[in-house]
């Protein structure tokens, strides 16, 4: 076992943690917050696992360059989203109107 | 008591996906690696125009997916601005006059604009490059906005959107410019290749940079929408 | 001229897109008229290459896989690529026309149009897992800034949940692609099914293709994942709910369906194939019953997607380990169910959108005798209709009875009865639309007649797809055809 | 393609090519509407009556394109389309004469006449489809045309039962999809052929065959109005009188019964279902549906629901006649398909007469009509005694014709609910004629309209006459080379010679 491996299994807990952060928070900041969690936890799998077997291998790397980009992009737009939407209605949270009620987390 | 039975009802749900997920890596890991990628990788070095692999792969062989990366962080530029006042980015509201800040500006602009170029300068023989040279310019323009420096630039007119697609167009230019040629989409003339990454690495520091100071100021939001379809208003 | 071709589709999209960000609302809309007519013809052309010569990997930059990225072009990428020209520059010219190009955000409807578009273009062609994920990222990406863009708080409401439960799905996709690369060192399709020719399956990866199908089924509103779907292309305006129900949810499912072709018989199993039907089936069910309860037409169109995505999911049981026939049945029933379920909805979403403006409120009862004025709209609603029910003799009448083949002629004759319910269920939500617009109402003399542009679009595509049951045979036969050579010609 | 090969589509396009054209025209473009109805259905008469003669000599008709892998699209003439081809297109011309008349000066008539073209093209589709799963698409296509007939008038009335006829007829669509589906899937061939293809067929998948043929019956006794699936027909009566009078009394049902009669003729072949034990049953239930659905005609006091227990009483004869399996009973069954197609259209013309001009809908009001309206009123007792089968009338040639087919196969029986159901048509009908011309009148009706000398508009009178002259005509010169009988024979003769 090399640490490479050991950031593999980290990035499985983060994962579990995003996931549970994104399906049981309800601010809508927190759920984003959580959702780079899991990210980060995907992109740790993304190198490690393959660095512990073959050694430091740059195309993983560069995906996992190339998903942070993504994920940034992601991540801004739904900021902005957010943002707009707290302007236009003062909720935090996709719940609360009973329009809505009948969606849940996703 | 609904809420709590359902947290840990999910709260077991994600350590029991956690714990099959890094079953299946401890199992992955088992297998010896398959991978004839970076040894492939590193025989094909010397025609990717560049001496740092991961530049190569983001800026060579797999630069399809820098150009659609890059697609995408211009869609959120776009989507970002289109929510945004439209008479200016500008909101006095948001400054900040902290002498601090003034007497750090003062000193981190220009270093803060040396370190993006030599990151974009590094990106070809080590680690580096458009990304993270535009982060950093990036950064430099959120401290100049806080600290109120005008960026005529930022309003929504035609040059802001010229500055956000400009690395995507150079790029986009630089992958049809070979099917002239009679090459395959992206393939760079082979004496061209080194110039060509360096201008699309040039260019795209600047374009990212723009794009997320473009996210970052645009956030205060006009109060204008659309009417629902079907509303009478 | 294949490399013109193949170059043409995939810079018009980009460039356009740049194009048109740099235009306003109405020199936009003209750009865009120069757009599609380029890229209608570049996709035909490319289909018939690849009709008369045969399908062929692409290579991107010179560099084939695994090293670079390759595209994959055969008759089923083309086809799809052909279709995605037809609906998204119905679309595309519909928008123009309506969408008010007085708001001046409205401008930026081109660009993300023209991203969507190019990143449907390669999702379609994509040989390459890691790039799909690119791809898919580019369509969620636009496809939530076009249903958000000027949106008030319940659009805002529903794009942020449409973009949660993209990125989840595609954290979850990505997820797998990291343990495919993981186990195999390559990212490349083709690649990983050749590797698993030679060997024996490993155990681990198992959880991959798990991962990455539940990921895509999230993005594709499989049941129970699909709460996301109904609000985000209900409130959209309607040429993005049509591009968003006709061809987005296309995509990600189009992803699954490939994948699970590749490696499914080596990492999938028969629990979990038969579980993915039970929950198409579930979601036939479940969608129809909710698009019966709605009062808003949009409504209706949207949860009837959802219903419909439940057939697509018939794809998994339908294909593992069956024989080599019934496994082709069924891939080809689908293939006519994506087709036709795209140009109908996306006639349906139009055609709603203009009836929506002519009687001036999006609930259904307001259509009451609306059939009086006899509106074109409302003819063409009711043709795509007739292929939502899968009633003779639509693309979806087609599809239906391939599926019913395949299901018969593997012996689950339990997916037979889905189907057919299905149908009868489809008639119940949309013959309640019909029905309104057939009651008497006198005080209905208010009635404006949309321009006739905005009107003959959805009729052309609900002709379209009422109209592929003929022409099934010749559809399908390009898909068949097999790979011309390896590499680029 | 051939000429041999176009004229089916020709017979086919004309009503379609119609309604597209009359959708295309304005609501208020009347004249010309009518001449393009008119003119299409003159048009479309011709054509069937070149390929009556050609089918009796022997030209074989047909054209084909795989619409799907293994599946191809049939289209072909043979003596049992025309008949039905034949029927459709005689009665379409007379019906859009007297629809032209009936609906004058209401609203939304373009969007009537379209669908109604639209439903005659499907009925011709049907009659012409070459095997099942084209025979379908036709099924469904008119299931489809016909909703928009059924709500004409937007009524909450009219819209309920325009919900009882799609749960109806859908569900059958359905059940018969899976039956054909499975058919195909098992035996891979839905060709119609004379003397049919399953008797040869391996014994392992008879149960398979049997449940099937329950299936295809189920589907298709929807539309044909069996017991205990014809609900919906009573109800489908709100529609307009044309509408009833083509498409409930004629088109739809019958395309029920004639899908019957395609599957044990021309796909299982009548040895084939009569060795699977499936045309005993077949014929009890037809029996039953005679007798129950006269009784129940009875108790009906509107006028359009009685006629409409009528007509699930008669189609239920053709049924019979098939189901009986001896080739006299079937030319019985088969020659009924035209006999009450004209029977059973003028009387629900006179109803609609009776109803446009007195506004008469109730059986009670009809108290002495028959000095008001003469022509009509004549034309009503010749329908209805040629129902009850009396002698010379086209009823009684199929009643004797098939009383004589039962009795060559040994099932005496069935001259039992012959008798019972002409007692029982006589006990429904006779009160009405006696109404009609017995009883003194009231001094006023209901809604009276009047049109100078006339009796009523000649647009709603002579359909009804024409229709009734052909009841009187066909009864007495059965025996000629062209009646509807001598066509029956052929087809009979044609089937069992294979």
């Amino acid at each position: 076992m090399t640490s490479y491996l050991l950031y593999a299994l980290a990035g499985a807990a983060l994962c579990g943690i995003g996931l549970f952060g994104l399906l049981r928070l309800s601010h809508l900041l927190r759920k984003l917050l959580a959702f780079n969690i899991m990210g980060s936890g995907v992109f740790l799998i993304m190198v490690g696992l393959p660095q512990h077997q073959s050694g430091p291998d740059p195309v993983p790397q560069a995906l996992v360059l190339t998903g942070i980009v993504v994920a940034i992009a992601a991540t801004a737009l739904a900021v902005v989203l957010i943002r707009r939407y707290y302007h236009q209605s003062g909720m935090t949270s996709l719940e609360g109107e009973a329009g809505s009620r009948e969606g849940g987390p996703l | 008591m609904i809420r709590a039975v359902r947290t840990c009802f999910i709260a077991l749900a994600c350590i029991a996906f956690s714990a099959v997920l890094a079953a299946s890596i401890w199992a992955i890991a088992g297998d010896p690696g398959q991978g004839t990628l970076p040894q492939l990788l590193s025989e094909n070095m010397s025609r990717s125009g560049v001496e740092h692999p991961v530049t190569a792969v983001l800026l060579n062989f797999r630069s399809y997916d820098t150009l659609l990366e890059i697609g995408v962080l211009v869609i959120a530029g776009i989507a970002g601005i289109s929510m945004s006042k439209t008479t200016s980015l500008e909101d006095p509201e948001l400054r900040t006059s902290d002498p601090l800040l003034y007497a750090l500006q003062r000193w981190f602009i220009p270093l803060m604009l040396v370190l993006a170029g030599y990151l974009l300068w590094a990106g070809a023989d080590r680690p580096g490059g458009a990304f993270q040279a535009g982060a950093v310019l990036a950064a430099t323009g959120v401290l100049m906005r806080l600290g109120g420096i005008p960026m005529d630039f930022l309003r929504p007119g035609l040059l802001l959107r010229l500055g956000l697609v400009l690395g995507f167009s150079v790029f986009l230019l630089a992958a049809v410019v070979s099917v002239i040629g009679g090459d395959a989409f992206l393939a760079y003339p082979p004496d061209m290749t080194k110039p060509l990454i360096l201008v699309i690495e040039s260019v795209l520091t600047l374009s990212i940079a723009m794009v997320l100071l473009a996210l970052f100021v645009s956030a205060p939001v006009n109060d204008a929408e659309d009417p629902e379809e079907g509303d009478p208003s | 001229m294949t490399l013109w071709l193949m170059a043409g589709l995939l810079f018009t999209p980009l460039a356009w897109a740049v194009l048109t960000l740099l235009t306003d609302f109405v020199w936009g809309r003209r750009v865009t008229w120069v757009g599609i007519l380029v890229q209608v013809l570049v996709s035909l052309g490319l289909w018939l290459t690849v009709a008369q010569h045969g399908g062929f990997y692409y290579d991107l930059g010179g560099w084939g896989a695994p090293l670079g990225i390759e595209l994959r072009v055969d008759g089923l990428a083309v086809t799809f690529v052909l279709l995605t020209a037809a609906v998204a520059s119905a679309c595309g010219l519909h928008a123009g026309v309506y969408i008010d190009q007085h708001k001046p955000w409205h401008r930026y409807f081109w660009p993300l149009f023209w991203f969507l578009w190019s990143g449907l273009n390669a999702v379609w062609l994509g040989g390459d897992l890691f790039n799909l994920y690119v791809g898919l990222e580019l369509i969620s990406l636009s496809a939530v800034g076009l249903v958000a863009l000027g949106g008030n708080a319940n659009a805002l409401r529903a794009s942020i949940r449409y973009l949660l439960a993209a990125l989840l799905g595609s954290l979850a996709y990505l997820l797998g692609v990291a343990l495919i690369y993981g186990q195999f060192g390559t990212l490349s399709i083709a690649g990983v099914v050749a590797w698993l020719d030679n060997h024996s399956a490993p155990a681990g990866p198992g959880l991959a293709l798990a991962l990455m199908i539940t990921g895509l089924a999230l993005k594709t509103a499989l049941f129970p994942l699909h709460r996301w779907l109904p609000p985000a292309h209900g409130i959209a305006k309607s040429p993005v709910s049509a591009l968003l129900s006709a061809l987005v949810v296309k995509a990600s499912f189009y992803i699954a369906a490939r994948l699970w072709l590749a490696f499914g018989e080596s990492l999938g199993s028969l629990a979990a194939a038969q579980m993915v039907g039970l929950l198409g089936g579930a979601a036939v069910v479940w969608g129809s019953w909710l698009a019966c309860k709605q009062a808003q037409l949009k409504q209706v169109v949207a949860y009837s997607s959802v219903a419909q995505i439940g057939y697509l999911f018939l794809l998994f049981p339908l294909t593992y380990s069956v024989s080599e026939s019934v496994s082709l049945q069924a891939q080809q029933g689908i293939t006519l169910q994506v087709i036709s379920h795209a140009l109908a909805k996306a006639a349906m979403f139009l055609a709603a959108g203009n009836l929506i403006l002519s009687v001036g409120s999006s609930r259904i009862d307001a259509l009451a005798g609306v059939s009086r004025f006899l509106p074109f709209s409302l003819f063409s609603f009711g043709l795509a209709g007739v292929s939502l029910m899968s009633l003779p003799p639509s693309g979806g009448f087609a599809a239906k009875w391939l599926l019913l083949q395949a299901s018969l002629g593997s012996g689950q004759w339990w997916w037979a009865l889905v189907l057919l319910a299905g149908g009868l269920l489809s008639a119940a939500y949309l013959f309640r639309i019909y029905r309104a617009s057939f009651a008497e109402n006198p005080e209905t003399d208010q009635f404006f007649h949309p321009s006739k542009s905005l009107e003959i679009i959805p009729m052309v595509l609900a002709v379209m797809a009422l109209g592929l049951g003929f022409v099934s045979e010749q559809v399908l036969s390009v898909m068949a055809l097999p790979f011309a050579e390896e590499g680029a010609p | 393609m051939t000429l041999e090969e176009w004229m089916p589509v020709f017979a086919l396009m004309i009503s379609l090519v119609a309604s597209v054209g009359i959708f295309a025209l304005p609501e208020t473009g009347y004249v010309r509407r009518t001449s393009v109805n008119l003119g299409a259905a003159v048009l479309k008469l011709v054509v069937v009556i070149v390929m009556v003669w050609g089918v009796f000599h022997g030209v074989n008709y047909g054209v084909s394109f795989t619409m799907l892998p293994g599946v191809t699209f049939v289209l072909r003439a043979d003596a049992l389309s025309m008949m039905f081809a034949g029927l459709s297109a005689v009665l379409w011309l007379l019906t859009t004469i007297y629809a032209v008349g009936y609906l004058e000066d209401s609203p939304n008539r373009r969007r009537f006449f379209g669908f109604f073209s639209l439903c005659v093209a499907s009925t011709m589709g049907i009659a012409l489809a070459g095997n099942l799963f084209t025979f379908f698409l036709f099924y469904e296509i008119l299931t489809l045309s016909t909703y928009p007939l059924v709500v004409h008038r937007g009524t909450e009335k009219a819209l309920r039962a325009g919900r009882t006829y799609l749960i109806y007829t859908l569900t059958g669509g359905a059940v018969l999809l899976l039956a054909i589906a499975w058919l195909h899937s098992l035996v891979g061939d839905l060709s119609f052929r004379d003397g049919g293809h399953l008797v040869d067929a391996d014994p392992d998948i008879h149960r398979s065959l049997i449940l099937i043929f329950i299936l295809l019956v189920a589907g298709l006794g929807v539309k044909a109005a069996l017991f205990p699936l014809h609900g919906w027909l009573p109800q489908a009566m709100v529609a307009p009188a044309p509408v009833s009078a083509l498409l409930h009394a004629v088109a739809v049902v019958k395309a029920g019964a004639f899908g019957i009669v395609r599957v044990v003729y021309d796909v299982y072949g009548v040895e084939a279902s009569s060795d699977l034990g499936l045309l005993a049953p077949l014929s009890w239930l037809a029996a039953f549906t005679i007798l129950y659905a006269s009784t129940r005609a009875i108790w009906q006091v509107d006028l359009k629901r009685r006629l409409a227990f009528s007509t699930i009483s008669q189609v239920s004869y053709i049924i019979l006649g098939i189901a009986l399996a001896g080739p006299l009973a079937a030319v019985g069954g088969l020659v009924h398909l035209l006999h009450q197609g004209i029977m059973k259209i003028t009387l629900f013309f006179c109803a609609g007469n009776y109803a446009e001009t007195l506004g008469i809908h109730r059986i009670d009001e009809m108290d002495g009509a028959g000095q008001r309206m003469p022509g009509t009123s004549l034309a009503f007792t010749i329908g209805a005694f040629g129902m009850i089968g009396a002698p010379p009338l086209a009823g009684f040639i199929t009643k004797w014709v098939m009383g004589s087919g039962a009795l060559a196969v040994n099932m005496d029986w069935v001259i039992l609910v012959l008798v019972g159901s002409s007692l029982l048509n006589a006990v429904y009908f006779l009160p009405i004629i006696h109404r009609l011309w017995f009883r003194k009148g009231k001094e006023t009706w209901p809604e009276e309209r009047t049109w100078g000398r006339l009796e009523t508009s000649p647009w709603l009178l002579w359909p009804p006459l024409l229709t009734a002259m052909m009841v009187v005509v066909s009864g007495v010169f059965a025996s000629s080379q062209f009646s509807p009988l001598a066509w029956a024979e052929l087809i009979v003769l044609r089937e069992i010679s294979e």
